[in-house]
């Protein structure tokens, strides 16, 4: 059973660091910076949210378990706010 | 186990910092920001990750703490954003 | 190497920079960012004595560490204090110059005392 | 030596002097308005009351007297410690704040119909708050500790340049800020080296564990560097006369007599106190050639200034000189150290008193004759008489004429420079002397010339004779009796070995 | 195979690569920038260093509220940036400069890398006195910032006070007593409002969260009060408070309550425990918990008050 979690964990985690890479790729390589948002929020929401999911698994308490839900949670919250605002002043050509 | 996840913090901070070289490059400052934010949340990944493998108590607060204040600066940055705007239309 | 010797040749290398930039920078706000860098080196080093002080079943001499904290709220308490002056002297004057030769040249007329504007 | 580390009697009294001035600024804070003014006077004759008494308790016990926060001893725990310069240094910090206070009511009242303002509100504050930081830096006994006052003394001196609000004393607030924060880093670096290499704070333990060892020497130049730049010792003079200068003049007086004194007595306490386990030839013959380099500069560059306050700001940095040679002269267990220590502790508070009489002054003719230019005075003396005494008599002591205070300190100086053979030190004190002669002239000699002079408005006789009895105290200094000498000695951690 | 030296070397090369930035950076925005994410590595070199307490407090002013401090500061001068601040130096100044620097860091360097072995530490001191006056702290930072170095303490919340001062005392005199500029643009975008009503109140629960486990656990009265301060901040910039007037009774109040109240105890203590700053061991952590609430509070208050600045605009009501 553990080690079904360890390999869950490991899938996972192993799936968030990629997004994180991808994203970085993203913000060095793409265009400009509407596309660059774009893969900054990917990295911001997916990464963030695969790694918290690998880490479940492995809290050893409810409050550690909903603290990783928190963070992810307000994470994505943050994300999708400032990406719709800065999108928004982008679209309206302020820099 | 924990090698890995360490490994895995690594990783994700060593990522985000080639995304700096955003900082270095510009060209708008939103860019700048951007890097910034992702370094943000790369941290938090990085540390929830070093809390889980090396069981420092406190170590999720920071991490906590960091995701609460994630849009705080882009936040501050788009407010003058808009002061510098009603200026120039004045 | 161990953390804390990295930490304290980083903390070094910090102090260095911002030293570097602190005489040399004529912004304020830069000279500011650079005191900010070497107050951070400076933490760094109390960091490292703290962790080195590991002893009687505590993983850090709890003394330097809460002087960090003090000494963070303080640095904070300074850079808001800088960054008054330096805004309120961009809106007073138009520019942010340190250099006394300068204001020299340029007078103000109002007599000793007065206030605000 | 057994170390001070546990409450003596009069103890209490050393947590009264810092926290009755702290509670006037919270209180100052809370109610606002014209009770600021009100706390801060009020305050006065209690702190003036404490020092006495501490003065009294030190001299009583002819030992320092030792209070450990908390019931908790060092190095866990924090202690304050007054020995007789700390004694002496709160009873003057006690005179010029309330000289200072009662000077400052005319420009700095609340006015009618207004229920606070700006500058009233912040100047009240700010002068209660350098005296508790003051306080705590002379009867401090922790390092870090010591760092805290001394921000706290940054963070109450600065808004006090800047209080008119005009674009070149926001300029030159800025730069003393940023020099101010310099120095206390650099300072704090020191600390955080000693505490690594003792694990203690407190300065009568660490007087025992110190080594002459490389981190030391770092601690020590670190640290001393930071405290030169917060003294404005040359050639890190730069902030200093555009800040004193510009500030109001009850502001000028504390900032220049008082506030550049408390990093001075930090590094006193840093080499006399905390290192004199170190051999201290060599520190102090750096310091020396500093501190002559600044009599001559300043006073050079102060016989070239237009506007009177300039003058005098100037004046400082050169008077700050003197100070410094109090370490060739007084540092190491010499026969003669307890000479060189006396004339050091006696400039220190001759220069606090004829400074202080010297802003007062030349603030009442700024207001007087509406500018400070030197070459308006004509014919100024006559018209206003005691301040123009006040001016000449503060000139007395910083040329140092007997038989002022002025002329006791350097006389001091002499004997020892002459009893130590470093003769080489007499000549900045006597070329010092000549130039100070000189730029006292050039406020004097125009000012009793024959010429009309109109005034805006006459001063206020009370505040003539504010400044006119500090200018007469710091006259009576060179009559001190050899019992104030004693005095200046109890806790001095050589005077067993160097006592003549 | 051991990732965690690389990972460690990796991070000080960031860590000081972004210091370097910051002073080399030409743009003076971009500089500001490089900075604030330095604040964010420096949050994970204290966790390397074993200090969440520290690393808390790093992210929380470091990282959040001096963030907005800077960003405001940057883009407000970024307009004036062509205007020069001074003649850039000459290059003999510019290789005193840097040998000065690089002499000062050699020898800090040389320095702590030597320090003794074995390490002076107060760590077995301050472990065997926590029952006694530290009070059953758990969390022996607390118990030294509130116990063993309480004048300390006491004292830099005084220093927080003048500070805040010292901001509104660059203000007008005719705008004395009134309110600050606002944070935020007058018509916030609705992703903003949104956001600031999501965070600030979670952000609360979590400050006081953070504050409350502090007696114990890493936390404690300026990390908690930083993040109340930081959630006070995101509701103003969204506009769904302004910041208050400067001369409200209630602000004045909240802003020394903190040091008051620890002054009032510290007071009490001369009777009640024989010492100024003895706390009873009976109600030592009662007292301690309740002196620390006054601090949260008045840290929640002083922070964002410092960023909001001088106070602005007319001061009749």
């Amino acid at each position: 059973m553990s080690a079904l979690f360890d390999l869950f964990s490991f899938a996972a985690i192993g799936a968030g660091v990629f997004f994180f890479f991808a994203g970085t790729v993203g913000l060095i390589r793409f265009p400009d910076s509407l596309t660059r948002l774009h893969a900054l929020s990917k990295a911001d929401n997916l990464g963030l949210g695969l790694i918290v999911l690998g880490l479940l698994p492995r809290a050893d308490s409810a409050l550690a378990a909903f603290k990783l839900v928190l963070i992810w949670a307000l994470v994505l919250a943050s994300g999708a706010s400032t990406a719709q605002l800065i999108g928004r002043a982008l679209r309206r050509g302020q820099k | 186990m924990n090698e890995l996840l360490l490994a895995a913090a690594g990783l994700i901070v060593l990522t985000v910092a080639v995304g700096l070289a955003r900082i270095l490059r510009g060209p708008q400052d939103v860019d700048r920001l951007m890097a910034v934010q992702l370094l943000g949340t790369g941290g938090i990944a990085a540390l929830l990750l070093t809390a889980y493998a090396t069981r420092v108590p406190g170590v999720d607060d920071v991490a906590l703490g960091l995701a609460l204040l994630a849009a705080f600066t882009t936040m501050a940055f788009l407010n003058h954003l808009a002061a510098n705007e009603e200026e120039a239309d004045r | 190497m161990t953390p804390p010797v990295l930490a304290g040749l980083a903390g070094a290398a910090l102090v260095g920079f911002g030293l570097y930039g602190l005489i040399l920078h004529p912004h304020p706000l830069r000279k500011l960012l650079a005191f900010n860098l070497i107050g951070s080196g400076v933490f760094l080093v109390f960091g490292i004595v703290a962790r080195r002080g590991a002893a009687a079943g505590l993983p850090f001499d709890p003394v330097p560490q809460a002087m960090v904290i003090t000494g963070i709220v303080v640095a904070f308490a300074a850079s808001a204090l800088a960054v008054a002056l330096i805004l309120r002297l961009a809106a007073v004057s138009g520019k942010v110059t340190l250099d006394p030769e300068a204001w020299a040249k340029t007078p103000s007329t109002r007599p000793d005392g007065g206030g605000g504007q | 030596m057994t170390p001070l580390i546990a409450t003596t009697a009069g103890g209490p009294l050393l947590v009264l002097a810092i926290l009755l001035p702290a509670a006037g600024v919270l209180l100052s804070l809370a109610l606002g308005g014209r009770a600021a003014e009100k706390v801060a006077l009020g305050l006065t004759p209690l702190g003036f009351a404490l020092a006495w008494l501490i003065a009294m308790q030190v001299a009583a016990a002819g030992a320092p007297l030792v209070y450990a926060i908390g019931g908790l001893p060092p190095p866990l725990g924090i202690a304050l410690r007054a020995d007789g310069i700390s004694a002496v240094m709160l009873l003057v910090t006690a005179i010029i704040v309330a000289a200072a206070g009662f000077y400052a009511r005319a420009k700095f009242a609340t006015p009618d119909g207004t229920a606070e303002s700006r500058s009233a509100l912040t100047f009240w504050i700010m002068l209660q708050a350098i005296w508790a930081a003051l306080n705590l830096i002379f009867v401090g006994g922790d390092l870090f500790n010591l760092y805290v006052a001394l921000e706290l003394l940054t963070f109450a001196a600065v808004p006090l340049v800047c209080i008119d609000g005009r674009p070149e004393t926001l300029a030159a607030a800025l730069r003393y800020l940023l020099f101010a924060l310099f120095g206390s880093i650099c300072y704090l670096l020191g600390v955080a080296l000693l505490y690594g290499a003792y694990g203690t704070l407190d300065i009568s333990l660490l007087s025992q564990r110190v080594q002459p060892e490389a981190i030391v020497w770092t601690a020590a130049a670190l640290m001393t560097a930071g405290l030169l730049a917060k003294t404005a010792l040359f050639p890190l003079h730069l902030w200093l006369p555009p800040a004193h200068a510009n500030a109001p003049a009850a502001a000028s007086a504390v900032l220049s007599g008082l506030v550049v004194k408390g990093s001075f007595f930090l590094a006193l306490r840093l080499w006399f106190y905390v290192l004199p386990a170190l051999p201290s030839a060599a520190p102090g013959a750096v310091l020396g050639a500093l501190g002559s380099a600044a009599a001559v500069v300043g006073s050079v560059l102060a016989l070239r200034q237009a506007r009177l306050k300039l003058l005098v700001a100037y004046s400082t940095v050169a008077q700050i000189g003197y100070l410094f040679l109090v370490f060739p002269l007084g540092l190491g267990a010499h026969a003669w150290s307890a000479l060189g220590w006396g004339g050091g502790l006696m400039q220190i508070l001759a220069h606090a008193f004829a400074k202080a009489a010297m802003f007062f002054s030349a603030g009442l003719l700024a207001e007087a004759l509406g500018h400070d230019q030197i070459a308006g005075l004509r014919g100024a003396a006559r018209a206003l008489p005691l301040t123009f005494l006040t001016l000449g008599l503060g000139g007395l002591s910083l040329m140092g004429l007997p038989p002022s205070g002025g002329f006791e300190a350097k006389w001091l100086m002499l004997r020892t420079s002459a009893a130590s053979g470093q003769w080489i030190w007499s000549l900045p004190i006597l070329a010092g002397g000549l130039l100070a002669a000189g730029y006292v002239y050039r406020i004097l000699a125009p000012a009793l010339a024959e010429g009309e002079i109109e005034l805006r408005a006459r001063p206020q006789r009370a505040r003539e004779l504010i400044a006119l009895a500090l200018a007469m105290t710091a006259l009576v200094l060179g009559f001190a009796p050899q019992g104030f000498f004693d005095f200046i000695e109890i806790g001095r951690p050589l005077a067993a070995m160097s006592a003549p | 195979m051991s990732v965690l030296p690389i990972l460690d070397v990796g991070l000080a090369f960031l860590v000081v690569g972004l210091a370097a930035w910051t002073v080399a950076a030409r743009n003076l925005f971009a500089s500001v920038v490089g900075y604030v994410a330095y604040g964010l590595l420096l949050a994970l070199v204290w966790i390397r260093l074993y200090a969440p307490d520290v690393a808390l407090t790093e992210a929380a002013v470091g990282g959040g509220v001096t963030g907005v401090l800077l960003i405001t500061a940057g883009k407000r001068l970024g307009a004036l940036e062509k205007d020069e601040a001074g003649a850039t130096p000459a290059l003999a100044l510019k290789i005193v400069a840097g040998a000065l620097a690089l002499f000062v860091a050699g020898a800090l360097a040389w320095v702590v890398v030597t320090l003794p072995d074995p390490a002076p530490t107060l760590a077995p001191a301050a472990a065997a006195a926590a029952d006694g006056p530290g009070a059953g702290l758990g969390n022996p930072i607390t118990a030294v910032l509130i116990s063993y170095r309480s004048f300390d303490t006491m004292l830099e919340k005084v220093v927080l006070i003048l500070a805040v001062i010292g901001v509104w005392s660059v203000g007008a005199d005719s705008a004395w007593g009134a309110a600050p500029a606002p944070l935020g643009r007058p018509q916030p975008a609705g992703a903003m409002v949104l956001l600031a009503q999501i965070l600030a109140p979670i952000g609360a629960l979590i400050g006081v969260h953070i504050f409350w486990v502090g007696a114990d656990a890493p936390g404690g009265a300026f990390q908690g009060g930083a993040l109340l301060a930081a959630m006070w901040m995101a509701a103003m910039m969204a506009r769904l408070t302004e910041p208050p007037r400067i001369d409200a009774r209630w602000l004045r109040l909240a802003l020394v309550a903190g040091p008051a109240v620890f002054l009032v105890i510290g007071f009490a203590g001369l009777g009640l425990a024989g010492d100024f700053f003895a706390f009873p061991p009976a109600f030592a952590k009662p007292l301690i918990l309740f002196i620390e609430t006054f601090m949260v509070l008045s840290i929640a208050v002083a922070l964002p008050l410092l960023v909001a600045g001088p106070p602005n605009g007319r001061s009749a009501r």
